[in-house]
């Protein structure tokens, strides 16, 4: 059981930093504004919440009413963000648009 | 000796104070009223001090002390011969002369009265407390004081000629008063731990001869108004005042009080045999002589009537100093009797002046060619002012310079013997041509002299007394002989 | 019946509490904020009054907030020193509303009861910082007190006072933040915030350079508070562009009462050993206070605007009281206590003349002061005998502290600081009889009735409340002075610290 | 050379705090906007609390939060360990110090709103400039 | 083993600080001093310091970047250093 | 400048660094500080007070009264705001034109004179800077901030067993009606917490901290002696002690609530209360 | 005034479970702050959170429910997309960012903004803009993205809020 | 199982540090903004990491929630900066 517990928590975990990498990786690379947003926008999301999930899983081990209550709260968490994280997005995009910020595109480049 | 704890000397100071509010509230549209209080609280004050001098005469000392500030601090009055004298001659001549500025402040038209008459109060106030002090700090108090009350008298006219000479005014007596005389009063209080002035001094074993020499010459030129050379220049352009100021505060009031100043360091602070053991008396002997000689010296080339009494001042001054620095009973009370007679004899030669001024507008000597047949009694009053000053007889600047030769003698200083005789003559030189010019020269062309009359009789009959008074002196002159010996436990 | 050890805590609960009151009120009547003010800060200056009785006749009172021992809690420690200094801020601070309420009316008709709210508020901040045994507290009470004078200087001239302010702002936060990190090192060698506890430990730990580094960032951060001469630049702006009411008390509280935290770290915490002992520094501030005073009296005289002028001064005024401290012996520590409630006294009747003048006089440059004295004569009285008083002449009580300054520096053989003192009383001189010549006696003695001149001459004197409260404030001047023996022997030997 | 390492690792938060803190003193003194200076000086307060906060910490300690055992309400003065719990007391007083700091960044940052709507600029030479062409 | 993560973090810090300081655009400031906040909160959770590090959070993420925010909304956000 | 900056950064750092040399390592458990004063704290703040969080009874009882201060400063800084920006009578202002929109219609109407005022259920005040209706903010933002708001006053209550307390819970309880000012618009959140309100509440809060300390002063105690208040409640000291600090919490809160949302209205809005960010 | 009344019930009742999950204490002191709490929050919000109490919430919660499983589900594949795009050497061939608009039949707000918020989480679109009446800006980041939109997500959208 | 979260919190650092050079880097402020708010889900994550090292995770999982909740309101704020400057022509349905 522990060690079932264990494992699936870290392989959350491994998924998490997969998730977090690349969306620093889709930061960096990225060439203008609006596509650096999708990695930030999601993948970030996506990364916390898996790893979320991870310390749910591994705070219900020993499983009492407080580490019961703890990881409910850990939930909020992740319905928090997932409400929030994409209004942040929202809003920022919208912003770069109101600013004026032309998105760049294939064509743009090439013509 | 008996010791009195006495309201009468703290009376005596805040009498001239406590009118200036009534001053005030009388303002410009009660003139009479005025001048009256002025004349009131003048004689109550010299009643107040009148009072105590039997006293005194039998050896009472009258105290009284307002607050202690600390060990050896306090704020405190006291009065002995040397004060009472001082004292005596400035109340009563503040009589005299609130009788003269009614006449000359009416006949000029002057503005700002109401401020005059204050400020003039309240620098006798400041005079008196001078001449009561008990110990260094009070006397300082009232020394500042009076500068500051004087300074409104001095710029009295606004002008920028009286502003100038206000500021000049100013920075000699307060940059010497705070920059020498409060450090050396404060070490002296380092090294004494009290500054009451006690006979016989309160400096003695305590501090270094470097020190001790050093704080001596603070002293000496600190109280700037006693005008020894080089800080002298402050009392010619101090002239720029109307005439009562001149004549009593810048002849008897203001000099005085830093002559009187030095006396009490000289006295009360060093003491007598520490200054002779310092030769310090010396010195300030040789600084006076030569004061005197250059002030006499620069009087005679003045034309402007009272820039030369003004230095005539300067050089007088001295007198005194010399008198109290030979260090020998006699040359003291010659210094010290000195104060009165010079006050007598000073302040008519100003109420002349004045008194040419109100009736010519004239300030200049080389126009007066002739005045003195316009107006006698004014060039008399001049004539008897002038020898008392020269010290000639029948006045009582003859008994303070007889004194003093006497001190020379028992000095054994004969080169301030000679320089005195040399002093004596240029004034006489410098003085006697005016009175000269004034009867016995042919007017000049330019000058229209027979619309001219006497001044008004509020002018003329200060003079008259004041005239008569260095007369009498030369008579009457035991009183103050024995107020000063007590003062100076002789 | 109150109990007797109330009233330490009354001191600085009553104006907080009733700045909270008067926040309210401001909501609900709007007339009701003055005289609740006025209420809070008689209370606690009447207390403050009744705890320096008790200080008098029972010595030092400790008090236990929340009731906790010392070095747990927070403590009141009240000894002759802070007793003195509570009573007279509270003095001045009620003095002060009776001076200016119709100032307030006039500079802030719609936001009065906020105003004196922050004024409560800054009160009790000085009060606070006077009043407690704990470096940490004082650090906390030194912020309201800043905060709500940024706030009130802000609040004054239009064009210039928030860009002063805000120079304030950074300036101050600098020397908090020192004070801040001073404490934080001593915390970290000795464990405790509590003064008295403090002192204790800080003995063996004499030759600690985190000790030494802690001293050095105590107390340049009170400098920069306070305004010593090279930290000084916030100062004069600040203080010459607040509002006439706040300005008042602010420029003579807030640097004096820095002074005594200066005093207080010294003596209380750091102690006489450490300081002249093991440190070697007294020399070189010394050095530096010499310089403030110099640097403050010459440039005051370049100065055309009267309140600037004033600001200068006050920086002069700060190189004596440092200097005075500094000197490491009995007679100049009295020197520097007296010329603090001297100093507070001086500054806040030089405020008010100006404020008087200010009532009348727009542009406050010295030439617009011409034949002022005509027109005011009351104020212009009251201004003669501060300025007589911060020359020093006697019976003025400039004179008394300068007194003790100089016997001081004397004994400690300090002669640059003799001379600095002696010469800054000479430009104070020329400074003040700068301002004499033009409002005594105008160059024009009938001024002509002409168009440009009407408006001058429509000048009169002050409202009555501002013109006796500046005469009241100078006849106390005079009255330090004669009674200065009094209150020295009184009030500030005994709490000279032993062996000094 | 293990000692060394010991005392860089003993020593280097303090050293970081150091550079934070001129940083910030930097941006203080040497800056021209109004703004810059503001944050140069949050982040000089900044720094101050994490000195004090580095003061109080313990290698091994827990939270300042005591842990009471399950199943009771209260926990005996004896059973603590001291050396467990990190100093509470930079904390308290840096709470404070935050707060302090916040307020008067909302107080400065008020008075920077009002220099703007005086002079329509925040930087400080162009502010003095027109001060002096006054 | 602990204090890299302390040291990395307050590397972090002073890049931030530096940033802050020398973008030249006051949102950009205001947005660094927002990631500036988030540093010193995870600092101080390191450190165990709870309570601060929530009022860091708060006062950092939450008020104070919106303060400054709406500072420079009402003013400018230009600079020249 | 810059290079007078340079010297005295260098200088103040290399006093500091120098210093460094004598401090305890960083985490040192036998360091003076953590031996003096605090293990007092550790040892019997549960016995004492009958508050695990050693923070908290530091805070709001040993050292309450910096507390006190604390809040009273934060007070200080929303009067001066208040004091500073707000402008009653924009007579003098530029004129600005006003837009209302018609809900029903969405026919924006512009308004050049200012003295309209509008109360119509179907008309809404727009900022001039007119912002598009952003329905996906706001509908986020209506579901987040009674969430916030809860979780705030989760946090004030709880500032005894867990992180957290009165300031940090006022915050966040003011950082709710900030994101609604933010998401609707300024005028939406005065309309919920007006002016009048705000001022009361934050004189209020700190009135509840020092009122408990002059009850404390009332029943013979010291200031904030709060163990004093089992007199008047049905418990004992230990415990009316964290009850007492559960109150000045509250009033913390209740402060640093209404000054957060003082601060950022007249600075969003320029002390006019019109339009916010 | 009814509609108010139901709003101020719910979320009353939803604050409470918030307070517990939150709290997880049941001591008498810290249940009754819970209620003052969630009281105050119920005054201050109460119409923030319900605006418009019309529907049978309860359904459409437990539809929404049924709605997540698929959500999640696309968001993981769809990050996954991106995490491909992002880690592959020759990412600028892949993406091809372009704006698109449609419009959609949804008409409510909480259908909207559900639909707004999964497009965004849902990798390689963002929402730009939706407005009340159901017209969305959608920025791509390339093709494949963009070509099922709104497709299925509508109807599933448009089923759990009964449109 | 502590130690490894000691490693992805050196690893999150890291990230961190890149996210940071958009933050400081970016050509605009809202790349800066994106930076910047990437960090923040990190730190949600720190947080709780923290948490777990500590063993006390009940204690950060509330600061985290604080974080996660309120960094959204920063990021509004920045963003609804644009909104508002360059609002008014810019959209001409409503």
């Amino acid at each position: 059981m522990h060690i079932l517990i264990n494992s699936i928590v870290i392989g959350l975990l491994f998924i998490g930093l997969i998730f977090f990498t690349g969306g620093t990786l889709g930061i960096l690379r990225m060439p203008d504004f609006y596509t650096r947003l999708h990695p930030a926008g999601k993948l970030d999301t996506m990364g916390l919440m898996s790893f979320v999930f991870a310390f749910c899983i591994y705070n219900l081990e020993h499983l009492t009413w407080d580490s019961l209550i703890v990881s409910l709260k850990m939930l909020l968490i992740v319905f928090f963000v997932s409400l929030s994280s994409p209004t942040a997005t929202h809003a920022i995009v919208d912003a770069g648009i109101r600013a004026g910020l032309k998105p760049w595109t294939k064509k743009n480049k090439e013509g | 000796m008996e010791v009195v704890h006495s309201i009468r000397p703290i009376a005596a100071i805040l009498v001239s104070v406590s009118i200036i509010p009534i001053l005030i509230s009388c303002g410009k549209d009660r003139p009479n009223f005025r001048e009256a209080w002025t004349f009131v609280a003048g004689v109550l004050k010299f009643l107040i001090i009148v009072s105590m001098v039997p006293g005194v005469m039998h050896g009472v000392l009258y105290t009284f002390n307002i607050v202690h500030l600390g060990p050896g601090l306090d704020i405190g009055f006291k009065v002995d011969g040397l004060g009472l004298t001082f004292a005596l001659v400035a109340s009563f001549l503040w009589i005299v002369t609130s009788l003269y500025s009614i006449g000359y402040m009416r006949g000029l038209d002057e503005h700002s009265q109401t401020r005059f008459y204050s400020f003039f109060a309240s620098s006798l106030c400041s005079t008196i407390g001078v001449a009561f002090a008990a110990n260094l700090i009070t006397l300082y108090l009232f020394y500042e004081l009076l500068s500051l009350s004087t300074y409104p008298l001095v710029v009295h006219h606004q002008d920028p000629e009286a502003k100038i000479s206000g500021r000049k005014y100013l920075i000699y007596i307060l940059t010497t008063s705070i920059g020498l005389v409060l450090p050396a009063m404060i070490i002296c209080y380092h090294l004494g731990h009290t500054l009451d002035f006690r006979p016989g001094g309160i400096l003695m074993g305590t501090g270094g001869k470097t020190i001790l020499t050093i704080l001596f010459f603070m002293f000496l030129f600190g109280f700037a108004k006693s005008a020894i050379m080089p800080l002298h220049s402050w009392l010619p352009a101090a002239m720029v005042a109307p005439t009562p100021v001149s004549a009593l505060l810048h002849a008897v009031a203001v000099v005085k009080v830093g002559v009187f100043s030095i006396i009490r360091i000289f006295t009360g602070i060093y003491g007598i045999s520490l200054l002779k053991s310092l030769h310090l008396g010396t010195a300030a002997a040789y600084i006076s002589a030569f004061t005197i000689l250059v002030g006499s010296l620069i009087a005679m080339s003045q034309d402007e009537l009272k820039r030369r009494l003004a230095f005539s001042t300067i050089s007088q001054l001295s007198y005194i100093i010399l008198g109290i620095s030979l260090l020998t009973p006699k040359g003291m009370i010659g210094g010290i009797i000195h104060i009165v007679m010079h006050a007598f004899g000073k302040i008519t030669l100003f109420f002349g002046a004045g008194a040419i001024f109100v009736a010519t507008g004239q300030k200049y000597i080389s126009k007066m060619k002739g005045l003195g047949k316009k107006m006698p009694i004014t060039f008399l009053a001049f004539f008897i002012g002038s020898l008392s000053v020269i010290g000639l007889p029948p006045t009582g600047g003859f008994y303070s310079k007889w004194y003093l030769v006497l001190g020379c003698i028992d000095a054994h200083k004969i080169s301030l013997l000679i320089i005195l005789l040399i002093s004596s003559f240029l004034n006489a030189l410098y003085f006697l041509p005016i009175v000269f010019k004034g009867f016995f020269s042919k007017e000049d062309d330019d000058v229209d002299v027979s619309k001219y009359k006497e001044a008004p009789l509020c002018c003329i009959i200060p003079m008259i007394i004041t005239a008569t008074i260095s007369v009498l002196l030369f008579f009457y002159q035991g009183i103050f002989y024995k107020l000063i010996s007590i003062g100076l436990k002789l | 019946m109150i109990d007797n050890h109330v009233f330490p805590i009354l001191i600085v609960i009553t104006p907080l509490v009733c700045a909270f009151f008067v926040m309210g009120l401001y909501w609900v009547d709007k007339r009701l904020c003055l005289p609740l003010t006025i209420l809070a800060i008689s209370i606690s200056f009447i207390s403050s009054i009744i705890t320096l009785y008790s200080v008098l006749t029972s010595g030092t009172i400790q008090y236990k907030l929340g009731g906790w021992p010392p070095p747990i809690g927070i403590e009141y420690r009240i000894d002759l020193l802070n007793g003195v200094i509570l009573v007279i801020i509270s003095f001045i601070s009620l003095f002060n509303l009776f001076t200016s309420f119709n100032q307030v009316s006039h500079d802030f008709p719609e936001k009065k009861g906020t105003f004196y709210s922050l004024y409560l508020l800054f009160t009790t901040g000085l009060l606070g910082v006077v009043i407690t045994g704990d470096l940490f507290n004082l650090y906390v009470l030194l912020e309201i007190t800043s905060l709500s004078a940024y706030a009130q200087i802000a609040l004054g001239d239009k064009k210039r006072a928030p860009f002063a302010s805000l120079n304030y702002i950074f300036i101050g936060v600098i020397g908090a933040s020192f004070y801040l990190l001073g404490v934080g090192y001593i915390y970290m060698m000795t464990g405790s915030l509590n003064m008295g506890d403090v002192a204790h430990l800080i003995h063996n730990l004499h030759h600690s350079q985190a000790i030494f580094v802690a001293f050095i960032f105590c107390i340049v951060g009170v400098w920069i508070k306070m305004a010593l001469f090279p930290l000084h630049i916030w100062l004069p702006n600040a203080y010459t562009y607040a509002p006439t009411a706040s300005g008042r008390i602010i420029a003579p509280l807030m640097t004096k009462v820095m002074v005594y935290v200066m005093i207080r770290l010294m003596y209380s915490v750091f102690g006489i050993d450490y300081l002249f002992n093991t440190l070697h520094i007294s020399q070189s501030i010394i050095y530096l206070s010499s310089a403030a005073v110099l640097f403050g009296g010459i440039m005051a005289l370049s100065q055309d605007n009267l309140k600037k002028m004033f600001t200068y001064i006050i920086i002069s005024e700060i190189g004596y009281m440092v200097g005075g401290a500094w000197l490491g012996n009995k007679t100049g520590l009295t020197g520097a206590i007296l010329h603090i409630i001297n100093d507070v006294f001086m500054t806040f009747a030089l405020f008010l003349s100006a404020g008087n003048f200010a009532w009348r006089i727009k542009d406050l440059s010295i030439h617009n002061l011409e034949d002022i004295f005509q027109k005011m004569p009351w104020t212009s009285t009251g201004f003669v005998v501060v300025a007589l008083s911060i020359i020093g002449i006697p019976p003025t009580c400039g004179f008394f502290s300068k007194w003790y300054l100089i016997l001081g520096a004397i004994e400690a053989k300090q002669y640059l600081f003799i001379i600095a003192l002696i010469l800054s009383s000479l430009l104070n001189i020329i400074l003040f009889f700068r301002v004499f010549e033009k409002s005594l006696f105008s160059s024009k003695p009938h001024v002509m009735e002409s168009k440009e001149t009407r408006s001058y001459n429509l000048i009169e004197e002050a409202p009555a409340n501002m013109t006796i409260g500046l005469l009241v404030i100078g006849a106390i001047l005079i009255l330090i002075g004669l009674y200065s023996g009094k209150i020295v022997s009184n009030l500030i030997l005994p709490f000279i610290p032993k062996g000094l | 050379m293990e000692l060394l390492i010991k005392e860089i690792i003993g020593k280097y938060n303090y050293w970081l705090y150091i550079i934070l803190m001129m940083i910030g003193l930097y941006a203080i003194i040497a800056k021209n906007n109004l703004i810059k200076k503001l944050v140069g000086m949050n982040i000089f307060q900044t720094a101050i609390i994490l000195f004090y906060i580095s003061i109080g910490y313990k290698k091994g300690g827990t939270l300042p939060i005591i842990e009471i055992p399950h199943g009771h309400h209260t926990i005996s003065p004896e059973s603590i360990d001291i050396s467990k719990y990190i100093n509470p007391l930079p904390h308290v007083l840096m709470l404070t110090a935050i707060v302090v700091s916040v307020a008067t960044f909302g107080v400065a940052l008020a008075i920077a709103l009002k220099i703007y709507k005086e002079y329509n600029t925040l930087e400080e030479d162009e502010i003095r400039m027109r001060l002096r062409g006054k | 083993m602990y204090w890299i993560l302390d040291l990395m973090i307050l590397t972090l810090v002073i890049v931030c600080a530096i940033g802050a300081i020398t973008i030249k655009d006051l949102l950009g400031t205001a947005i660094l001093f927002g990631a500036y906040s988030f540093m010193m909160c995870l600092l101080w959770a390191i450190m165990g310091a709870v309570d601060v590090a929530f009022t860091e959070a708060s006062v950092g993420a939450g008020v104070s970047t919106v303060f400054f925010v709406a500072a420079i909304f009402r003013t400018t956000r230009r600079t020249r250093d | 400048m810059k290079k007078v900056a340079l010297i005295v950064v260098i200088l103040c750092g290399a006093i500091l660094i120098h210093a460094t040399s004598e401090f305890p390592k960083w985490g040192e458990i036998n360091s003076p500080a953590s031996l003096h004063v605090s293990p007092y704290y550790i040892k019997y703040s549960v016995e004492q007070t009958d508050v695990p969080n050693i923070v908290t009874s530091v805070l709001a009882d040993y050292r309450g009264f910096d507390t006190m201060f604390e809040t009273t400063v934060i007070f200080c800084a929303g009067l001066a705001c208040f004091l500073l920006l707000r402008i009653f009578n924009d007579k003098e202002e530029e004129t600005e034109s006003i837009f209302y929109r018609h809900i029903p219609s969405g026919i924006i109407i512009e308004f050049k004179n200012h003295e309209v005022d509008i109360r119509d259920e179907d008309f809404e005040l727009i900022d001039s800077k007119f912002v598009p209706y952003d329905l996906i903010i706001k509908t986020v933002c209506r579901i987040l901030i009674p969430f916030i708001q809860i979780f705030a006053l989760y946090v004030v209550a709880h500032g005894d067993f867990s992180p957290g307390g009165g300031f940090q819970g006022g915050v966040i309880l003011g950082a709710s009606i900030i994101l609604l000012a933010i998401s609707f618009n300024l005028k939406t959140a005065i309309e919920k917490i007006s002016e009048k309100t705000l001022g009361v509440l934050s004189a209020i809060g700190v009135f509840i901290y020092a009122g408990i300390g002059c009850l404390c002063l009332i029943l013979k105690g010291h200031f904030l002696d709060y163990g004093k208040l089992a007199k008047i409640l049905p418990i004992d000291p230990v415990k009316a002690r964290a009850i007492g600090m559960l109150g000045v919490e509250i009033g913390v809160a209740i402060t640093v609530m209404a000054v957060m949302i003082i601060i950022y209205i007249n600075i969003a809005s320029q002390g006019k209360h019109q339009e916010g960010l | 005034m009814k509609k108010r009344v139901i709003s101020f019930i719910l979320t009353f009742l939803f604050m409470g479970i918030l307070w517990i999950t939150l709290s997880g204490k049941f001591e008498p002191l810290l249940l009754f702050l819970g209620l003052v709490s969630v009281i105050i929050v119920t005054l201050m919000s109460g119409n923030l959170l319900f605006s418009n109490p019309s529907n049978d919430y309860t359904i459409t919660f437990f539809r929404f429910l049924g709605y997540l499983p698929w959500i999640i589900i696309q968001i993981i594949k769809a990050n996954i997309h991106v995490l491909k795009i992002v880690f592959s050497p020759n990412m600028m061939e892949k993406i091809d960012p372009h704006i698109i608009v449609f419009t959609t039949r949804l008409k409510k707000d909480f259908s909207i903004v559900t639909m707004a918020n999964s497009i965004t989480l849902t990798p390689g679109t963002i929402t730009v803009t939706a407005n009340p009446d159901g017209k969305f800006r959608v920025h791509a980041i390339d093709r494949p993205c963009a070509e099922d939109l709104p497709g299925e997500m509508e109807e599933r959208v448009a089923k759990v809020f009964g449109e | 199982m502590i130690d490894l979260f000691t490693y992805i919190g050196i690893y999150i650092c890291f990230l961190m540090i890149f996210s940071l050079y958009r933050g400081i880097a970016g050509p605009t402020v809202l790349d800066r903004l994106i930076g910047v708010n990437a960090i923040g889900s990190k730190t949600v994550v720190f947080l709780l990491l923290i948490g777990f090292i500590y063993k006390r995770i009940d204690m950060f999982v509330d600061i985290a929630l604080a974080y996660g909740l309120l960094n959204f309101i920063a990021v509004l704020a920045a963003a609804r900066y644009f909104h508002k400057k360059r609002g008014l022509y810019e959209e001409s349905k409503f």
